[in-house]
């Protein structure tokens, strides 16, 4: 039964680009998501490590979760791969999660 | 009274003690933090109340009055990013993204430094023109939309569209725009009622922003270094100049000197927070260490405790 | 002072302004965000202000005066649940809970419904008894009380008890009642000392909570089309038949013309703190979208721009 | 040694209900929980999708997390979906975790 | 006045009843909620408020004026902890670290209290002297540093340093000693411009605030039957015994009724901010339950209701 | 390919100690971490539960949260056990995570 395999995918991102994160996994599919705000360090100018400038940031970053099948979960971090990860500061993981409710989300 | 006075007035003022202790509770790790929501309470605050009465100066304000400040204050935000451009591009070796940012910031201006402005011709005894507010607002967006322009010349600018919505739907401009029209359409009769909130205590709710925000300009010391020597003399200089046009401006048109004096600081402060939040939309791959470093840890504390005596100073010195 | 005057003296506070600027954010998608606390925060001060000034008038004001208005206002958040009920059942065809949930929100109060209404008879020079505050925490129960009950007629209504204690200790009739019973024990003379924060800057406060407000209101705009038209006919005819009797009954009882307007104002009013927390603990099978759609997006800006205008002058009217 | 196979409970739910939720979870037998405020989209106006009237929504909501032996975790999602999933809008999930002092949580 | 009066004047002031209205929403389970960001721009706004009153007036005293005031207090928070911790030791059978952290809390002091203490006396019509805020963050750290050494004695006390960095560096002591030096700093003309903010309004937000504490507080209220009854005692007489020596202190090195009233407050309060903050990190097995109870159920309350008349009272039977 | 074994290690800590935990974790190897303010109830009073004195608590927490390779999550959580357990309220668990951008974190 692969319906029964879901994904938890969380992505911390900078504030900027909250917004657009959220709305693009909603178009990829996600039925639901939730939000938070927290606090991180991160490196905010991108590019190789020896670029000139400053790279190093702290402040607020926005958490995205999403409970979504696997492939919906795969198919979201290869976009935030294309999409985000070259000039700003996503990071995202994938966990397994049983859900209760399981038929809303088939 | 000499520029030493003036200076004097302006580092001992509670508001320049303030960011002092800012930045001191930071570089002593104190666990002094203003949680995220009191500073966007803060800068809700004194953007719309900086809107509010600029409002109801319009209001007893002819269309005459205003053309000209209103002119020369776009006619600098339109010309200050084409030098500082071209500067970082051939003096700094800056590439053409990183330059365009900064010309973007610098180009527009920052609310907090206008607002210490006000507050500083004021404690002098030489207020300037309750218009002033909407010469802000006009001063935001144009440099940003100049220097995205800028940026193309080195690479496709996607996203001015995005970059431009998000300036002008953007709170800084939507409190300040929307600030101006309510006290203009409820007129000084209607601003009385709110009086006792927007405008009496709004000095002090400055002083905790600008203890706030000394901590937040602290925490970008340590990059002081690493933003390299050319871009800390930049961010002293470009002030400099840009403040001494704005002053001449203002005195040109015939300003009151308090007048020249915050167009001046206008031409002078660096944005931190309309241009930092398009910029990053629109040209991801300039570093935010740069132009975040040179607005925030250097312009925007060199304006508030040497440039606002000396833009004053020069004020005074142009209107005799 | 004629409608048009009224309107226009209504339209163009400060504090509708402030409203529109809030709906106008959202509409064009602002990054403009008032954190949860700050909310909170202004939404704790506003009652607890409103409670103490109404403590410190009923200090000074004897029980004969204040037992009809009480007794008007209490009979007018018990009776309006059952024609709002019988209505939308027969003839909107709402089922019992949808039809009750409703009639619970109509019946009890808005608080900053009332509060704009105090300031704007206040502005019109015709104020309202200063004993208002204690009429308005009066109104806030009965009606959920009735509303709940009526339910049963259709299920089982479990939770009352629930219910009836989420909104006797909730914090709106706790900061309301509170405050009544500190600024009545502490004395016009304890509140003096109080007076510069919960008093000369009210007004300012309630515009940044009414900038607020658009926003979270026009965040439903989206829902009224889904309500249905006849929800929304009811949204608007509600209050004015509410606020017709209210304003009667004040004139009735012996209120001046500005309690008289303010008591139409709250049985105009729909609440949209204390009643939806009972209602989506009482009867959690009614929908939301129909009661927060029709109260808060509806029924809430309506009396702010048109309501308040109108009760004042049908109040003016009745007066003579 | 079945006692190692611990269970994060992740309970998303609208404000309105959550000390409720809270109290149940401790009764239930949960050593400890956390709790923190969020913001999310979801379907508030239960019942079928073809119901007259709004439905959707968006605003804070409540996420309680416990982490409890495998049995206690089903026993929760069971009991919160006798109590609330009909008319509240409560959305939960279960992962796997190793936890430390795990004496402590047996 | 007789002690009723004083009573009843403290009992009846907005800022008690304020608390005893938080204390009643805990109790009644109210969802009145304070966000953690309210709480903390409330009490940053009380303590840089208090040392920039503070400072405007140390700017107008002789050093002559303040030396002994300020020599007084150091010396009754350094000689505090010593009678503390042999009573808690030798008569409630504490172990060294828990009666050393007491010992840091009661010697230490609550500038809440100090300020409700302020307001009071000056309700009275007995106003304290202008510098007593200076004195107020002399006698924060003394204790904390000797009750830390005393408990060396049971057992080696590691982390004194980071805990002195927590109190020194801890946001209490940096904005009230940082408002002193601004406050001092910018003069009383300075202070002119900040004064709506931050004096005017004070004691309404010392209201919200106290609010809160009720609360906060109340939540501790289930584990007074925990600490045990010496503790519950202990909590009442020491206040009682510090608070008279405070009294006699001040009356004896010449401060004015008020400003021996104050001294005698200070001597009495217990820390609930520096101190658990520095004993959690310096101290960690001492139980919070036992200090944080003590300090912010018993003694805080006792403090505020029944304290503040009593020292007023023995400072004006001292002053004759 | 030991490699894509990614642990997520979370901590609840009160947030007195909060500060000094994210040192630590930094300092032990860390390539990240993200905190979060929330609210729970727990022990504060450390030592055997028939201790004299109030034991319970509740209030806000800190939560921290870190991905890192498996050995180095036994190394902070061994690290939190041996300086953190004993007196200060600390909650930690260990779950799996597949992060995006895996070469960033090896
Ligand atoms: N797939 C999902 N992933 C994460 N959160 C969800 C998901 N679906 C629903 N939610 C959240 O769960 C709560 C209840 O949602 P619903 O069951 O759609 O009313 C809301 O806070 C939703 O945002
Ligand atoms: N089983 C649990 N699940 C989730 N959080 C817990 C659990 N047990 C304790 N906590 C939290 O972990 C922290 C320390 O708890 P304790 O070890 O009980 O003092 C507190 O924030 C607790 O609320
Ligand atoms: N190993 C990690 N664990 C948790 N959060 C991380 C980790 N690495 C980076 N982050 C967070 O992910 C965001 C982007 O980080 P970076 O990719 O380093 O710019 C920031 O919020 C970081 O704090
Ligand atoms: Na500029
Ligand atoms: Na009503
Ligand atoms: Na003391």
């Amino acid at each position: 039964m692969p319906d029964t395999r879901f994904s938890l995918v969380v992505i911390l991102a900078e504030p900027e680009i909250a917004d657009r994160i959220v709305a693009d996994v909603k178009r990829l599919g996600a039925r639901g998501y939730s939000r938070y705000e927290g606090f991180s360090e991160w490196r905010r100018g991108r590019g190789p490590d020896d670029a000139p400038g400053p790279h190093d940031w702290e402040g607020t970053h926005v958490r995205i979760e999403t409970v979504v099948r696997a492939e919906l979960a795969t198919t979201i971090l290869d976009h935030l791969s294309a999409s985000y990860f070259r000039h700003y500061a996503v990071f995202a993981y994938v966990a397994d999660a049983t859900i209760a409710r399981r038929d809303k989300y088939l | 009274m000499d520029p030493l006075d003036l200076l004097r007035l302006g580092v001992l003022s509670p508001m320049t003690l303030c960011f002092a202790l800012g930045v001191l509770a930071t570089l002593l790790r104190s666990d002094l933090k203003f949680p995220e929501p009191v500073y966007t309470a803060l800068s809700i605050y004194l953007l719309l109340a900086i809107g509010l009465k600029g409002g109801a100066a319009l209001a007893t304000t002819s269309a005459g009055e205003i053309a000209l400040p209103a002119l020369a204050g776009i006619a600098l935000g339109a010309a200050i990013p084409f030098w500082v451009y071209a500067a970082l591009r051939r003096l700094g070796g800056f590439g053409a993204v990183d330059a365009a940012a900064l010309a973007a910031h610098y180009g527009s201006v920052s609310a907090v430094t206008f607002i210490a402005a006000l507050s500083y011709v004021q404690s002098l005894g030489m207020p300037a023109e309750g218009f002033m507010p909407a010469v802000l607002a006009l001063m935001e967006v144009p440099a940003i939309v100049i220097a995205l322009l800028l940026a193309r010349e080195g690479r496709s600018a996607d996203g001015l569209g995005t970059a431009l919505h998000e300036v002008l739907a953007g709170r800084s401009i939507l409190l300040l725009a929307g600030g101006l029209a309510i006290g203009f359409a409820a007129g000084p009769r209607g601003y009385e009622a709110v009086r006792p909130f927007f405008s009496d205590p709004f000095q002090g709710a400055l002083c905790l922003f600008l203890l706030d925000l000394g901590m937040v300009a602290a925490l970008r010391f340590k990059d002081v270094r690493a933003v390299g020597r050319f871009l800390v003399a930049f961010a002293i200089v470009a002030p400099l100049v840009n403040g001494a046009a704005g002053v001449a401006a203002g005195w040109a048109i015939g300003l009151s000197p308090g007048g020249s004096a915050v167009l001046g600081t206008l031409a002078a402060s660096a944005s931190y927070i309309a241009a930092p939040a398009a910029v990053r939309l629109a040209l991801p791959s300039a570093n935010p260490g740069y132009y975040l470093t040179a607005s925030l840890a250097l312009t925007f504390p060199f304006n508030l405790v040497a440039g606002l005596p000396l833009y004053a100073w020069f004020a005074r010195f142009l209107h005799g």
